[in-house]
């Protein structure tokens, strides 16, 4: 079995690779393979944002995030990448606060790293 | 050694002369989301393309026999049948 | 009354640009402006007829633009090479569009008071 | 004199659209035309985050939009772009939240519309 | 009744031949931001290309007293010589 | 220690793609992988001589670059063509580098672990 590292580049209003990042994490998981991180990059860091306000037929990102969570992913908030685009990281809900150097140590360690953007 | 080129949008998006030249025979070209409405426009990368199923289907496209659609656990299996890959 | 042209250039679900562009069509419209709507490289998709995209999870804004002619949308012009280059026909068309060839999108654009490319 | 609109529509990690759009503003104003509004849609709308957090020799984006609301220059945020967006409107600071309507009828009114992105 | 055309990236960034025939002949180009690295490749749109000077300096772009080299106040007078702008 | 190698493409003020790109190129540097730094297209201005953004306002990531060496990262490659396409020669770049034609760029990225586009 495999050890994976995802990471998300794309802001919350790229529905598309959203739902494909989650698509794809729940099919590893399937697999039986670990995936030991999810990290938000780059404008990727708004999906912690704790104020998506989006219509009933529109794709439901923070429940999409919910259902990674509660496979106990760790969901990593680059925090320089988050301060320096103005997300509010004191209120972080199911993400968790982690340096570039956190991430890059789990990626290294990783069998595969993929992107989505 | 091959690696797992990954597209996502239309073939216009990136530099395809450039692409062109860097990927290699034995490497695996997978077309995801608005890159599946063009597949053909990607032969130029590879003889070979592959897709995601769902994707192509959303956008209304047919699925010949003959062709290669991906699910996701075939799209897992990807990632860890080629050495590397690489999201464009 | 004024002319403004949105102008949309990006694929279907590129981030939500498409989305933003039938936004403000559909604002100018009914604030009473003469709106139009110009489709050319890989936007032209998002014409395409025969897409469902709900079983993704994503917004089906399709439908929208099949009733743009409903909210007096009418001047909705498409690029003829775009067309071509994704080997579309006219029929393979959501709604019953005005396909320009570049001199008669570079006088669209020519008599236009407000252009806003999304 | 003329009367613009402007409207920035890239996030505020792009700072070289940010510089620009500000410094064209003040030169509108300098010639003594009017700005009626600047908008901010698309991923422009995190430009009116109250959480930048910006090292000292990063670009002052706060303090430029400030000179900007000091000349009385009405900077509009797109309400429905930013709660699909995640952006926080209930601390919106020196910006204004607006509706598409309110914005298309300024720059139905207005001489000129200038994009930057 | 001419258009102005801004552009902020390098040529790449856009679809080449649709804007060479989009723009038209009485029509401005002007190039600000990282558009201004390849002013040269920019010719295809027109004979008489205008740039932001403090941009071009920025980049360690040398200007010619042939160029036409805009500052900010040229770049508004432009903005009102012109009938619209479409910032590409 | 893995071979991990971090992918530019971006123009250099195209948002914080380079820096992004510069920020992730030290850190792997840092926890001591064999990073490497590969510039194609557009990003290769990055590596020009000669610019001075602080006047604008703009952070000079410039001083970041040249001072790669000193933090251990030797493997910056520059795809050939992309120079030629900028007009750029090797005495115009801020750094020593590698020069890569495309063959040789391809060898690169199979010899690596990790590849991460920025």
């Amino acid at each position: 079995m495999a050890r994976f590292v995802l990471s998300i580049h794309c802001a919350p209003s790229d529905h598309d690779t959203t739902q494909r990042l989650v698509k794809f994490a729940h099919a590893c998981l399937a697999q039986g393979h670990t995936i030991d991180a999810i990290f938000l990059y780059q404008q990727g860091v708004f999906h912690a944002s704790q104020h998506l306000n989006l219509a009933s037929d529109e794709l439901a990102i923070s429940a999409l995030w919910q259902t990674l969570y509660e496979k106990k992913i760790n969901l990593m908030l680059c925090v320089t990448a988050a301060e320096k685009r103005g997300l509010d990281i004191t209120k972080k809900g199911i993400f968790s606060i982690a340096g570039l150097a956190e991430f890059a140590m789990l990626a290294s360690d990783a069998d595969k790293w993929v992107q989505f953007k | 050694m091959s690696t797992l080129h990954i597209f996502s949008k239309p073939i216009s998006y990136y530099a395809t002369e450039r692409l062109a030249n860097l990927i290699q025979e034995h490497d695996s070209v997978l077309l995801v989301g608005d890159a599946c409405y063009s597949t053909y426009l990607y032969r130029q990368f590879s003889s070979d393309l592959l897709f995601l199923a769902e994707d192509a289907l959303a956008r209304g496209l047919t699925i010949n026999e003959s062709d290669n659609a991906l699910n996701y656990a075939d799209f897992v299996a990807l990632t860890l049948s080629t050495s590397q890959s690489i999201t464009w | 009354m004024i002319n403004v042209l949105v102008l949309s250039q990006h694929s279907p679900f590129d981030d939500m640009h498409i989305r933003d562009a039938l936004d403000m069509t559909l604002i100018f419209a009914a604030i009473e402006q003469n709106i139009s709507w110009l489709f050319t490289g890989p936007a032209v998709l998002a014409l395409k007829k025969g897409q469902h995209t709900d079983p993704l999870g994503l917004k089906n804004y399709f439908k929208s633009i099949k009733t743009l002619e409903i909210y007096d949308v009418e001047n909705i012009y498409v690029c003829e090479k775009s067309l071509v280059d994704f080997n579309l026909a006219k029929s393979d068309l959501l709604i019953n569009v005005n396909v320009l060839d570049f001199a008669a999108q570079s006088k669209l654009i020519a008599t236009q008071h407000q252009v806003v490319n999304l």
